[in-house]
């Protein structure tokens, strides 16, 4: 059960874990010093949601193991984030839009996690909802301008929904540690947030005057640990300090 | 001339002078200057710091050095609308900036390529700052001044917290202190850099000491950085990088090394170890971000519009 | 005295081994296939002259340190290449001003190591003295193909050029380990190759239709192990493997 | 008709038809898709591999794939030069690349995403487009042929190379032999689907065996290819992820299970997991690379035009 446990608390972690990665890259370069603060903050926030979890799992592990180790010092294939969340920062568009099909699905991850039987969970659930609130309305304000601003911007945020629509389908599947602690009320059943999903990533997009992608092809494997080719190259800067000078204190 | 006066009569009387208020040009001009310098530095600020929140060792640090980031980009966004308010748009500064018109402290033209550099930026360039601007926050123009208060009261905070990182470095493996001593060996004298030019050669002192701009000179400035400095260095176990350094038991302060002032010019003039990175990193920044700024303007024009016409 | 030898050798090698790094970044995404072809060629070109070196340094250091181990293993301050060599695939026109910066200075100093008493040394140099001849006639070339192409790739040539001149003037400076194998007729005295550098350099450029650039103001520090920011990112691929999985063999 | 006629005779014969001969509309049309195909798969087959060589785990790896990098990139060229005997030119070609009108090999739509990924590649899929390839060394058209006899040597050399790191990491530490077999899992169904759709679904069949671009179904091949790989697996002490498979010793092959024809049909449509990030990258580097090629170009016009003048 504690296995599971663990399990499931790095299915959530790890996606703000690389999102927050993804997002930090961006600090001092962002296309306004507003949204270069923003993203800063929200990359915060999201590695602050990351030490929650991983201090609740490292306590879980009891074997030692601490939270910068479960974060920094696992290969590759250990890590179970969504694809989604580790796709690259090509423009301002793919930000946005990744960072807002994430989001969407957060909140309403979140407001069910509030409801775990596991009152670690649910108090960390409690204090990420606030700050995702947030996150969400600043991307889909984002996806609005983008969307209804000029002919170029349009055209930009439509490209980068349709290539990412393709990973958010990946969200609503179920691991073992899922349906393990679905079972002991303790995990979010994710397939039911499905239509949830949707009809709300729809409502902004229609809002935003973008068309809703309809191809019914999805990529999976990030929950599975197997990730794109960027992984990598993201993996390579986050353990870079660790791998280095292994087994010391910061 | 009158008005003049009353000014100078104002800001003798350690009166605040407000944007609506009369001022001379020269005293706009001059604080537009200083002020926007002072922005830019906090905006070119974030880039070498910047260069290490993916590769932080830890989360905690990586979180507190996100955070302190942020702060500073906060500040770059205060210091730019308290220089608003003397009648420069936000606008015409980056143009400043981006044609090398307007300068930014050299400091951030230095490289950072280790951890340590994030401890030895807060511990010796906030420290460095710091002094730099805490007699700022009494200075005349008041949007200037309230802004320096906040500025300061996060600047120490990131100070002690550059110190907290060198200390634990220090106190680490034998890499990790060697690791400390080599950044302070690499930011020591540029950060003494940053106390300005020597007295004899500094120009602006005597008008900006009247404004309140400046209350001492650099070189003081620079000897109180290394008397507060030189000390904690000590409690951290590190060489100050200077065979000249001793303590002077008369004068009560610490004798120092010369300065070697053709590399603080050389990077004055855009021939630091970083100048055109800083540059292509905030040229480049701005321009693949205009499309969003374009489209940010558009969407608030046509959402203007249709309140318009809903109330029509 | 060893100790000198080793320290000179990582002089040398650590050049090849950082320019093969970037030249192999570029490997099926150059902007035809004969250069790309040829930019593979040059990476591995180099990279089998960086095992001639550090096979050698491993056995001058005689304590099991592996050629894997001194490429992959150091820390960033400990990598002594020059500035140069390390600078980033900005595009087409960084890469080959940046090899071609290079290139003529290293058939100079292979010339002259040649001649080295040391014959390990003098037989990698007579070995890598051909390679390096193809290399710099294929960007000597391609100065002149994007000099005197278009007026976009001469400002971009031109531009490539500019910025980079500030890192030429550290190839002539002298390390202390340069200055002991020069007394011993082992190393090359590199301040001896700056005036026959210039003038070479200066005629590609002016039968490439470019301006000289007449900056005197230079970047140094490689060579010392003060690196710039674009080499921890480097190294970070570079060690990618070594790091995450020490001590094992491939 | 008479011409066609003694055309298949020829071919009947085993003789080889030449870029100068005379041959069907359809002969050319179906070398130059095949063909082209070839080609195209050979340079977006670099990508993946590629993607190792700054990772490559010690530098005799490195040198290793960075010469089979390049040996791909000269089997491109040479089989676009090849099909260009056909009358089409490499612009064209790459242009039906990247418009999506060509294709290339599916396997190469898939991420590699660990370094034993080189070695399943190297064992798996180059050891399946040997098995493809071989009998081309004997089809009918000449530049083909003698193109597809220097492709299969290199080719088998890179198909031992790629055993040999598996070998290694076979033999080395439990987290490598776990990295081998991860590989393994990843890449043994499309290294299967390699070999084209079964008989049943196949096109071209007939008309290609005529013409000797075929020489066996794509059952029988893969049938071929599991009998030859499932051994040696066995001395990599890996398991081949594919519990119905089981020696039939009646056939004396190997029985095995479903492929999974759904995904293969994704993947050939444009849906496989890379085949955007392919195609992205194929088409950036070549308009990235657009003023180059223009000033290669232009350069060459004007030493064309010096010297003529030196001429007159």
């Amino acid at each position: 059960m504690k296995q599971n446990l663990y399990n499931y608390i790095l299915g959530i972690a790890d996606n703000s874990l690389i999102l927050g990665q993804r997002m930090g890259e961006l600090c001092g370069h962002g296309p306004s010093l507003e949204t270069d603060i923003a993203c800063t903050n929200i990359s915060l926030d999201l590695f602050g949601q990351v030490r929650s979890y991983f201090q609740y799992a490292s306590k879980l592990a009891g074997d030692g193991r601490t939270e910068d180790d479960i974060a920094m010092l696992r290969q590759e294939r250990e890590y179970v984030n969504v694809l989604l969340v580790e796709q690259p920062n090509t423009d301002f568009a793919y930000t946005i839009a990744r960072h807002f099909l994430f989001d969407v699905y957060h909140l309403l991850f979140l407001t069910e996690l509030e409801k775990s039987k596991d009152l670690t969970l649910s108090a960390i659930a409690k204090k990420c909802i606030k700050e995702v609130r947030y996150h969400e309305r600043f991307t889909s304000d984002w996806m609005k301008r983008l969307g209804d601003g000029t002919a170029e911007s349009k055209a930009k945020i439509q490209e980068a929904i349709n290539d990412l629509w393709t990973y958010t389908d990946e969200l609503f599947h179920q691991t073992k540690a899922d349906k393990a602690m679905v079972a002991e009320g303790i995990g979010v059943d994710v397939t039911k947030l499905k239509d949830a999903y949707y009809e709300k990533v729809n409502e902004v997009l229609t809002e935003a005057t973008l068309e809703t992608p309809e191809s019914k092809y999805f990529q999976k494997g990030g929950k599975k640990g197997i990730h794109t080719e960027h992984m990598g190259y993201l993996l390579a800067e986050l353990q870079y300090m660790q791998r280095a000078y292994p087994n010391m204190e910061w | 001339k009158n008005l003049e006066k009353q000014f100078e009569e104002r800001i003798a009387r350690d009166e605040k002078i407000e944007p609506k208020d009369w001022m001379p040009e020269k005293y706009r001009k001059t604080h537009i200057r200083q002020m926007s310098q002072h922005a830019h530095s906090e905006i070119v600020g974030m880039l070498p710091e910047g260069n290490w929140i993916t590769r932080a060792p830890s989360l905690r640090r990586k979180v507190a050095l996100l955070a302190k980031v942020q702060d500073e980009a906060g500040h770059g966004l205060y210091l730019y609308s308290a220089t608003e308010t003397l009648g420069i748009s936000r606008d015409e500064m980056y143009e400043q900036l981006h044609t090398g018109k307007a300068k930014y402290s050299s400091i951030f033209n230095y490289p950072t390529i280790t951890w340590a550099d994030m401890g030895a930026i807060g511990w010796l360039v906030d420290g460095a700052a710091i002094i730099n601007q805490v007699p700022l926050c009494n200075t005349s123009y008041g949007p200037y001044a309230r802004a320096m208060i906040r500025v300061c009261k996060e600047e120490s905070f990131h100070q002690r917290q550059g110190f907290e990182i060198m200390l634990k470095l220090s106190n680490g493996t034998p890499e990790q202190k060697e690791m400390a001593q080599d950044a302070l060996n690499r930011w020591w004298w540029p950060a003494l850099m940053m106390l300005g030019p020597t007295d004899a050669e500094s120009v602006h002192t005597e008008q900006s000491m009247k404004w309140k701009l400046k209350r001492k000179s650099n070189d003081d400035l620079r000897q109180q950085f290394i008397d507060q400095t030189v000390p904690q260095a000590d409690i951290l176990g590190l060489t100050i990088p200077d065979p000249d350094l001793k303590w002077n038991e008369e004068r009560g302060s610490y004798d120092f090394g010369e300065i070697n002032w053709d590399e603080f010019w050389q990077v004055v003039k855009g021939h630091g170890p970083c100048n055109k990175e800083r540059m292509k990193a905030r040229v480049g920044a701005w321009e693949r971000g205009e499309w969003v700024r374009d489209a940010a303007m558009a969407y608030a024009e046509k959402s203007q519009e249709r309140k318009k016409k809903q109330v029509i």
